[in-house]
């Protein structure tokens, strides 16, 4: 039953990542883009995450904090780039 | 493996400057003059590790030193031989050299962390020179590389940080054919030692000849690089022209790391050993460094800055070098050798003079024009035609002597005609663009006010000579005259490297036990 | 598996080189990023691909992907960063001082990298006379 | 020994004139006289050895692997030379004493003849061509120097750089052609070539090397057509032009020609090449002496005439050749140099040295008007002098040759050559010391001091006594020399003043008759000249250098123009040419390693990845889109190493990743938002295509690997069974980076270091010059928004420092055994103070951070040193790890590792880095406007209504 | 492993895979900027944790250890969300909106206006230390 | 206790932290203990300057009470937002700023509701005004202005204002 949970999960994300790289596409303006980026990290951690069980192992979930982490930290910074220029001021 | 023999001077080369580097920035960051008396004490240090190690290299065969204590080929060694023993002695006497002209100069004053950036650069050179592993020597050309964009840009200057910014881009792209062909000679080879792969380069089974002979192509291709060899030349006219003085003159160093990264692993890893790659960098390399000796010499000619012209200089002796590499016979080895310790004194002695040059001409720069006559131009007129005659390869300097034994070695291969042709037009060439250079720089000068020895100390009665530097400039002289002078024994231990280099069974049994070869 | 991460080495190299060749410093310098992202991947594959088999001992894992070329990617991403870093600030700091990111200088360098030594500024050495 | 000595005494000499200059005139020319002169003595001890036909060797091995060896021998031929170059120079020595005006640095002079001086005997005395080079080469070198003694006249450099490069062309073609000779005999030493003259004419290099070699002799001596650089060589002072042109370097061309003889004369080939030459240069350059009006000039190419008239006997390779030719050297040294110096005299005296200019000296300076006259007659032919015994040799050799089975032709042209030569040596007496004297001098113009005089008055005495009593005087020394450049018997000869009236001495008395005839209707021979086009070498050899420069400099920097892309484009070609060619040219098998299937999921990522690149390319003027698009490409590169079994690479990956990001933006918030569209559309399809081939190229490699097994089994086998037996850790990449590997680790944190150090350097420096008001300048390029650190952010990360810091402990301690370790600690722990600038600002968090980082990465390195120094305590090699189990109360067993402390220096060096790195990027920012608010946010509602109290 | 839980598991799998899509699809779809927002702030959100929990259930399952590494990401997930919402809104208040629009926001209430467009007050005597310090450090 | 609060001088920071760390380690051993233990003690510590004032927090069960709450309409507005996404065309939505005026005063106190706004139905919080006293919030779908204000007011800044002041 989780097995196919699982992939039905993947199909799910994977569509999600789709959708976010449409928007990655589109834009328009480039606050979209980060906010596909962003998104789109999130829903990969989710994807690292169902890997994981699929695989029975709980050896990627570093790579999950530091994505939360470092995705959050980039979006933060293009953000901040969009607003002032100067990201640490 | 073997505690009792161990010989941990073998590291010091590399451990010396890398410790003596960070107790600079840690303790010393804000006086100079310690920074000053570390980095010459250090250097000297290095230079008498290194005298030491040249020896006991002469002395008996090759040694391993296995960092880590893991045996090779899982760990890393370092290995002295003849060949990386005579490189880092090299590198001690330039260095000594550099970092006195730095100090006496003011250089070191210009920007920061000078003397840290230079003991770095040192770590890197002794590394790429002593590494016995593929990868770590791509290290060390990383260590050795940063150090020098950090000293190429010290001071300054719109134009300098834009050619940093070139020079910088170049050498990544160079690391990334590294990687690539590292990557490439381990996927086929499963080993980064180069002893090991020198074993194994027999064993390649011909389906995977492919990729491991494109693999050392492009190896070949990043050495020659580093070596400013046609095609991949074009860079080093504005990292050199544009690098400080005393930073120009150790860079004549960084030109040989390819030289001697090419001696290395095309005579070790694709020697006569390596079967269907045997000898690879052969066909390749000649040509090349035919065509970077034309290129160099007409750059020579035609160049309208002093600067400039010594960089050219710099690529046509880098060209008559690979030609005595590309050979790969011993003899031409040994000429090989002996050339590239000449055009390390001469491209040194050149770069240091011009820097001197350049900043009393003040506002003619270092414009192949008429300037005003400054003090002590006769001074500089004479180290001046005595580097050229070095770089032209004149007697009584150790350049003659290089360039007959490169057509000596060249004697022997069915390509003797062209290269002689080569060697002998480009000579011509190069005598022709130093003696225009010279007579316009040194001899004009003179003319706008008619010499007269009272008038020049009456005019500047309290400015003496920075002796030292000038003392730098002739101690690179005085190097290329004990080259020419004890040419003999010289070439007796260059011979002997030569042979070390040719059979490379006892670098390998150094390596990797006495066994190793045993299945051959 | 191979093939996707082949074309995928491919293509980072491809847009790298693409914009190494650029005129601006700022694209040649986001085209050397990718061309490091593209051969730590390089590197990395070199080891072979393998799924679910980190190089980590454990008793319950039966095989192990080879960790050599993660070691060596490992030490290769860090030294891209350092240089990456360096040619970053090095290009601000030429744009700065020339007013242009344009990555191309003129062959002629009859003008010296150095200002001369009387320009206000830190002294050329000679004043100090050393060796005296 | 003692040979050489005589060479080594002028070198050694060289020293003395530059110190003595400082005890006055006197002694330096003294010094210098006294150099030469004990190296005369030396050599005239040998005469009694050498007259009994004895050669005298001397050897030193130098560098025998290439058969350079310091050997020296010394026979007539070298006796002769040596004699020559060392008397005239003593002499030469005395009348530049007196020649040489008080503002002419006078030590430098006698500095550059002795060095010439010592190159001269050089090249005359040694036995091994190597050798001789190396002084033939000093001669160019030294000779160069003299030349251009004169600084300040532009003839003087153009002509010291033209003789410099003629002679330096001829001096590497000799190179080539002396190690042809070498490669023949088996041996550089002459002494042994000079014995294999068959053996060499037979050998199929003998028409190179003859090439080659008679190249160097005829620039050398200024043979046709290599003549023009000797008359600019005259810009020189005239005792070197006396020297130089009379005695010695012109003759050293000669010297080889003798010299070689026995090893290359007797062919066809050097008859048509050697006696051709000599016969045309012969005739051209007395023709043109005959209307040079300028005396040296005049001298100049009488030198260039009779010095091919020697090169005309040797190469009539006959032993009657030889003989005549050696005379010849002996009596045109002896009446040339004498001539040079009363020309240099009268250019003294009179200050000028325009024949048109001069005329009636002899009765103003009746000694030296005596001296040129005999001299010039000398070199006339006429009887009684010297210089008739061997133009009657010459004629006689001459009348009996045949060119090309043409008889008479040679004998014409030598008779011609002896007519212009009597035409002009008359000229030299009549228009300068005889005729009409001009109407003022600007002093009266008298005979010089003794010092000057006497110089000429001493080579006129063989002149004359040569003249009178040849077999007596010059026999012997003729004898000899001849012997020794024969290198056999000699023919019977007899060397009288009367040989009968045969035809020779009617082509003698013709030529003096034609001779004086011609003199007489000099202006209408002149007027005849004048008719035909006179190239002036000098304009056609600077125009030909200065075409050849220009070239050189457009080509040079055409190729080298600077042009990063072209830098790029012929690299990238070169690696995807060259692997393309390698690959090409080697066997290649298709692997047979199964694949990994690839999931759906990882062809979706894929497709993203590959759309990534394409968007990178297609929009990367937009800059800011740019580095969106490198983030999408560095997630994706993450996820690929976590999915394909490389935790502790995606790691890294991603964190560097960010960290890089960052740091672009920092450093794009300066640069210009967009990238202008620059290249052409050809260029950028140039482009598109070399990025395309280079992907493909790079991606076939992988692919190709991927596709195959280890065919030898790859060492990694080893680091998975001892990581955690010999290492002490289960994460095999982490035991790999800080214990296998280690070196490779320390390297690398190194970098980091140097990095840091490196950026710290470029921004302290940008914070000056130019850079400096440029940033005081800026303005944003964009609007900004008003709050600086939003108050979220500040709150947010107020409570996410401790716990990233405690997520780097964490990450850090654990790497040894599962994903992790210092590096990627250190990454995180940056991340978290960036965090913390970026949200409250530099100012404001940089007052906070207690730590230098730069402290950090120094302690950082060093504690990855001393950690592997450390072993070298325990006797082992530098790095080498260790690590045990420790028990302890209530915290239990844990495992500590000296890898750990290589780690912890790993860490310091990193966070040190990162935050060295961007605190001064942003430190860039802080020059371009007021400072910014030390408040840690901008909107702080807790400041409402009441003054906010100081923080911190 | 219990049925139970593997139900609750496939369930939370599934329920956080429809949201992962919705919040996607919102992105996707919604008309502006400021309502594309609320999909992955929201969606995405409750998707990833979703995921995490049932991840966790998984392992207590699977190996009956509790990982708590898990509820550190959704933590962490949720400490950042709103942040990265509020820095992208500002960033549409900051370029997207024009000045018309920018006039129709509604009103703060006090008398400064939106962060974003309105400087902070500035009490020079609380200031003028702060930036002399500042001032100090420069180089 | 002197000791105690020399060493912990903030005690649920420190708290935290070892809960975080034994988390980490997803262990609970006496090792692990006295590491995160040591580790509680010297992070603040080092930290300490970075978090100035810092605010009391007060009234646990209120805390407990207000994140079953949040949890709650987390979950509600993920239904809510699937159904206005998945079923309402672009053009029906009623989107809008509205500006919810504030009576909390630590930044702490507005960060959380700031962001608790976000996280649940319908809403983000955009901006804050330049002198902290209100909140800009944009509304996906909001037929009733003063309904979101006064929810938001009465549900959560309510409770933070009894936790934080
Ligand atoms: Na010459
Ligand atoms: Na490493």
């Amino acid at each position: 039953m989780i097995e196919i949970a699982l992939l039905i999960g993947f199909f799910c994300f994977a569509i999600a990542l789709i959708l976010n790289l449409y928007r990655l596409a589109k834009g328009p303006s480039i606050a979209d883009r980060v906010l596909a980026l962003d998104t789109m990290v999130i829903n990969g951690i989710a994807i690292l995450i169902l890997y994981g069980m699929y695989e029975g192992t709980a050896v990627y979930f570093e790579a999950s904090l530091l994505f939360a982490m470092v995705g959050f930290l980039s979006t933060v910074a293009y953000c901040k780039f969009i607003l002032r220029g100067d990201i640490i001021e | 493996m073997t505690d009792l023999t161990l010989n941990h001077w073998i590291v010091a080369p590399i451990i010396l400057p890398a410790l003596l580097a960070p107790i600079i920035v840690l303790a010393m960051r804000h006086d100079l003059f310690l920074q000053r008396v570390f980095s010459i004490a250090g250097t000297l240090a290095l230079l008498a590790i290194a005298i030491g190690l040249t020896v006991q290299a002469a002395g008996g065969p090759p040694q391993s030193y296995e960092l880590g204590n893991w045996d090779a080929p899982f760990g890393i060694v370092m290995v002295l031989d003849r060949l990386s023993a005579l490189m880092v002695l090299l590198t001690g006497v330039l260095a000594l050299v550099v970092v006195s002209y730095a100090t006496a100069s003011g250089w070191d004053r210009r920007g920061r962390h000078f003397h840290a950036l230079f003991q770095f650069q040192l770590m890197g050179v002794c590394g790429a020179f002593l590494t016995g592993d593929l990868f770590n020597l791509f290290v060390f050309f990383e260590v050795l590389l940063i150090a020098s964009y950090g000293l190429m840009l010290h001071g300054g200057g719109a134009k300098r940080t834009r050619a940093g910014v070139q020079y910088v881009a170049v050498n990544l792209v160079g690391s990334t054919l590294f990687l690539i062909a590292v990557g490439a000679l381990y996927g086929v080879t499963g080993t980064l030692n180069m002893a090991d792969m020198a074993v194994r380069a027999a064993q390649v089974p011909a389906a995977d000849q492919a990729i491991f002979q494109t693999a050392g192509v492009l190896l070949l291709i990043v050495f020659a690089i580093k070596a400013a060899t046609v095609p991949v030349q074009f860079w080093l006219p504005g990292a050199y022209a544009n690098a400080p003085g005393p930073v120009a003159a150790l860079f004549a160093i960084m030109t040989k790391v390819g030289a001697y990264a090419i001696l290395r692993v095309y005579t070790l890893v694709f020697g006569a050993a390596a079967g269907d790659a045997a000898w690879l960098a052969a066909d390749w390399l000649l040509p090349a460094a035919l065509i970077t000796l034309a290129v160099g010499m007409v750059g020579v000619l035609g160049a309208k800055g002093l600067v400039r012209l010594v960089c050219f200089a710099v690529i046509g002796s880098m060209g008559t070098l690979m030609i005595a590499i590309a050979l790969f016979t011993p003899q031409a080895t040994t000429a090989a050798l002996y050339y590239l310790l000449h055009s390390t004194f001469a491209a040194a002695a050149l770069f240091l003079l011009v820097d001197q040059v350049v900043a009393r001409r003040r506002a003619a720069g270092d414009r192949i024009e008429t300037a005003p006559r400054f003090l002590h131009l006769g001074l500089f007129a004479a180290l001046f035609f005595a580097g050229a005659i070095g770089m032209a390869g004149m007697p009584p300097l150790s350049g003659f002597v290089g360039k007959l034994l490169v057509l000596d070695a060249a004697a022997a291969v069915p390509q003797m005609g062209l290269i002689w042709a080569v060697v002998l037009i480009t000579s011509l060439i190069c005598i022709v663009g130093f003696a225009r250079a010279g007579s316009t720089i040194f001899w004009k000068a003179d003319s706008l006010a008619p010499p007269s020895d009272q008038d020049q100390r009456a005019a500047a009665p309290s400015q003496p000579a920075p002796s030292l530097a000038v003392g730098a400039v002739s101690a690179m002289v005085v190097g290329m005259a004990a080259l020419t002078l004890f040419a003999g024994p010289i070439t007796g231990y260059l011979d002997a490297t030569a042979a070390q280099l040719y059979e490379p069974a006892g670098y390998i049994r150094a390596v990797l036990g006495p066994d190793a070869l045993a299945g051959r | 598996m191979e093939a996707l991460v082949a074309s995928g080495v491919g293509a980072m190299t491809a847009a790298g080189v693409y914009l190494i060749l650029r005129a601006r410093s700022f694209p040649v310098i986001v085209g050397l990023a990718m061309l490091s992202y593209a051969v730590n991947v390089f590197l990395f594959a070199t080891g072979r691909l393998a799924l679910d088999l980190p190089p980590v001992i454990s008793k319950s894992a039966e095989a192990y992907t080879d960790p050599l070329p993660q070691a060596l990617v490992l030490t290769a991403i860090v030294i891209s960063f350092g240089m990456t870093a360096v040619i970053v600030v090095l290009a601000l700091r030429a744009y700065l001082e020339s007013g242009d990111d344009a990555v191309d200088i003129g062959a002629t360098d009859s003008e010296s990298a150095d200002p001369p030594p009387d320009d206000p500024g830190d002294p050329p050495g000679e004043k100090e006379g050393a060796g005296r | 020994m003692d040979l050489a000595l005589i060479v080594m005494l002028p070198f050694l000499g060289a020293l003395l004139p530059g110190l003595m200059i400082r005890a006055g005139r006197d002694a330096c020319a003294l010094a210098t006289g006294s150099v030469t002169l004990l190296a005369l003595i030396l050599l005239l001890a040998h005469a009694p050895a050498v007259f009994a036909g004895e050669v005298i060797q001397a050897r030193w091995e130098w560098l025998p692997a290439l058969g350079l060896n310091v050997t020296f021998f010394l026979d007539g031929l070298g006796f002769l030379f040596a004699g020559l170059i060392l008397g005239i120079g003593l002499l030469i020595i005395c009348y530049a004493r007196y020649y040489l005006s008080r503002k002419d640095p006078m030590g430098r002079f006698y500095v550059f003849l002795l060095l010439f001086q010592g190159a001269m005997v050089g090249v005359v005395l040694s036995d091994n061509v190597l050798l001789l080079l190396i002084f033939w080469e000093l001669t160019s070198l030294s000779s160069f120097l003299l030349i251009g003694y004169w600084k300040h006249l532009p003839e003087g450099r153009q002509g010291a750089r033209m003789a410099l490069a003629v002679t330096g062309l001829g001096g590497l073609a000799m190179i080539a052609g002396m190690l042809l000779l070498g490669q023949i005999v088996g041996s550089y030493d002459i002494s042994e070539i000079i014995k294999h003259g068959p053996e060499i004419q037979d050998s199929p290099l003998y028409a190179p090397a003859l090439i080659l070699i008679l190249l160097g002799c005829f620039t050398k001596s200024a043979q046709f057509p290599f003549h023009f650089w000797l008359p600019h060589a005259m810009a020189a002072p005239t005792p070197v032009s006396a020297y130089l042109h009379s005695a010695t370097m012109v003759k050293a061309g000669i010297f080889l020609l003798a010299r070689l003889w026995p090893a290359l004369a007797g062919t066809d080939l050097w008859f048509y090449l050697v006696a051709t030459t000599g016969l045309f240069t012969m005739v051209m350059a007395a023709w043109i002496a005959l209307f040079k009006d300028d005396l040296k000039g005049l001298l100049a190419f009488s030198t260039v005439s009779h010095l091919a008239l020697v090169t005309f006997l040797f190469g009539l390779g006959t032993p009657m050749g030889a003989i005549a030719g050696i005379f010849h050297i002996i009596n045109h040294a002896s009446f040339k140099a004498a001539l040079f110096m009363t020309a240099g005299i009268v250019d003294h005296e009179t200050g000028t040295r325009d024949i048109k200019k001069l005329g009636g000296l002899m009765g103003l300076m009746p000694i030296t008007g005596t001296i040129a006259s005999l001299a010039a007659l000398s070199m006339a032919g006429v009887p009684l002098l010297n210089g008739f015994l061997t133009k009657e040799m010459m004629l006689h050799e001459a009348l009996a040759t045949d060119w090309a089975g043409i008889p008479g032709v040679v004998g014409l042209a030598a008779a011609v050559g002896a007519l212009f030569s009597v035409s002009y040596s008359f000229r030299y007496i009549a228009h300068v010391f005889f005729g009409k004297r001009p109407e003022k001098f600007d002093h009266p113009p008298h005979d010089p001091p003794a010092g000057m005089y006497l110089p000429p008055a001493l080579l006129i005495v063989p002149v004359v006594l040569i003249g009178l009593f040849p077999a007596a005087v010059a026999g012997p020394m003729v004898a000899v020399a001849s012997g020794a450049v024969v290198g056999g018997p000699l023919p019977d000869y007899y060397l009288a003043i009367w040989h009968g009236f045969n035809l020779t001495l009617v082509a003698s008395l013709v030529a003096l008759a034609g001779g004086a005839f011609l003199l007489y209707r000099h202006a209408q021979a002149k007027a005849f000249r004048e008719k035909f086009p006179r190239p002036e070498a000098k304009r056609i050899f600077e125009s030909v250098v200065e075409s050849c420069a220009t070239l050189a400099n457009r080509v040079t920097d055409a190729l080298h123009d600077g042009s990063l892309r072209r830098i790029m484009a012929v690299t990238v070609s070169t690696a995807v040419i060259g692997g393309a060619l390698a690959f090409m040219g080697a066997e290649h098998g298709a692997g047979a390693r199964e694949g990994v299937p690839a999931a759906p999921i990882a062809v979706l990522t894929w497709a993203v990845l590959i759309g990534a690149c394409i968007a990178l390319v297609a929009f990367h003027r937009n800059r800011l889109l740019t580095l969106v698009i490198v983030g999408v490409v560095g997630v994706i590169v993450s996820l690929g190493f976590v999915y394909l079994s490389a935790p502790d690479l995606a790691l890294t990956q991603i964190s560097v990743e960010v960290v890089t990001v960052i740091l672009l933006l920092l450093a794009l918030n300066f640069l210009p938002k967009e990238t202008p569209r620059e290249s052409s559309s050809p260029r950028r399809a140039r482009d598109g295509a070399i990025a395309a081939l280079a992907g493909l190229g790079v991606g076939g490699l992988i692919f190709a690997i991927l596709n195959r097994d280890f065919a030898i089994p790859t060492i990694s086998d080893f680091h998975l069974a001892n990581s955690k037996p010999g290492g002490g850790g289960t994460n095999v990449v982490n035991v790999i980076l800080v214990d296998f590997r280690g070196f490779d680790t320390f390297g690398e944190i190194i970098v980091l270091g140097i990095a840091a150090l490196a950026i710290y350097a470029l921004l302290d420096g940008a914070l000056k010059g130019p850079a400096v008001k440029r940033l005081q300048s800026w303005v944003p390029d964009q609007e900004r928004a008003r709050d600086r650190h939003p108050m979220m952010l500040v709150v947010a990360t107020r409570v996410m420092l401790p716990l990233s810091l405690l997520v780097g402990v964490y990450i850090f301690l654990r790497g040894h055994n599962d994903p992790g370790g210092g590096f990627i600690a250190g990454l995180v722990v940056a991340i978290a103070f960036l965090m913390q600038y970026m949200a409250s600002g530099y100012g404001w968090a940089e007052r906070r951070v207690k730590i230098d980082y730069h402290l950090m990465i120094g302690w950082g390195v060093l504690a990855a040193g001393f950690t592997g120094v450390g072993a070298w305590i325990a006797g082992r090699p530098f790095l080498t790890s260790d690590f045990t189990y420790v028990t302890l109360p209530v915290v239990g067993t844990f495992e500590i590792a000296t890898a750990l402390a290589f780690d912890v220096g790993v860490f310091l060096t990193v966070v040190g880095s990162v935050m060295v790195a961007l605190a001064n990027l942003s430190r860039l920012a802080r020059t371009t406007e007021a400072p910014v608010s030390d408040a840690p946010m901008d909107v702080d509602p807790t400041r409402r209504g009441r003054p906010a109290e100081e923080e911190g | 492993m219990d049925f139970l839980i593997e139900a609750i598991i496939a369930f939370l799998i599934i329920a956080a895979g429809f949201f992962g899509i919705v919040g996607s699809f919102g992105l996707a779809k919604l008309p502006d900027l400021m309502t594309r927002l609320h999909g992955p702030t929201k969606a995405t959100t409750l998707g990833i944790g979703g995921v995490l929990i049932a991840s966790m259930l998984y392992f207590i399952g699977e190996r009956g250890e509790f990982s708590w590494h898990e509820l550190l990401i959704t933590l962490f997930l949720f400490l950042t969300a709103p942040i990265t919402a509020n820095f992208i809104a500002k960033s549409f208040l900051h370029r997207r909106m024009s000045a018309e629009e920018r006039e129709r926001l509604p009103a703060p209430g006090g008398e400064h206006g939106w962060a974003t467009f309105d400087a902070p007050p500035v009490d020079p005597e609380d200031e003028a230390p702060a930036l002399a310090a500042v001032r100090r450090r420069k180089p | 206790m002197r000791l105690f609060h020399r060493l912990f001088p903030h005690p649920f920071l420190t708290l935290t932290l070892v809960v975080v760390w034994l988390m980490l380690v997803n262990t609970v051993s006496a090792g692990h203990l006295v590491l995160g233990l040591i580790l509680g003690a010297v992070i603040p510590l080092l930290t300490a300057p970075f978090w100035p004032a810092r605010p009391k927090i007060r009234r646990f069960p209120t805390i407990v009470a207000y994140v079953s709450i949040v949890l709650y309409d987390i979950v509600k507005a993920n239904v809510h937002v699937a159904w206005l996404v998945l079923f309402v065309p672009a053009g029906k939505l009623r989107s809008r700023f509205v500006t919810v005026p504030l009576s909390l005063t630590t930044p702490e106190a507005i960060t959380v509701l700031a962001g608790t706004i976000t996280m649940t139905p319908g809403t983000v919080s955009a901006d804050v005004s330049a002198d902290g006293r209100a909140l800009l919030v944009h509304c996906l779908d909001a037929p009733d202005d003063q309904a979101v204000v006064d929810e938001i007011k009465q549900r959560y800044e309510a409770r933070l204002k009894e936790i934080f002041e």
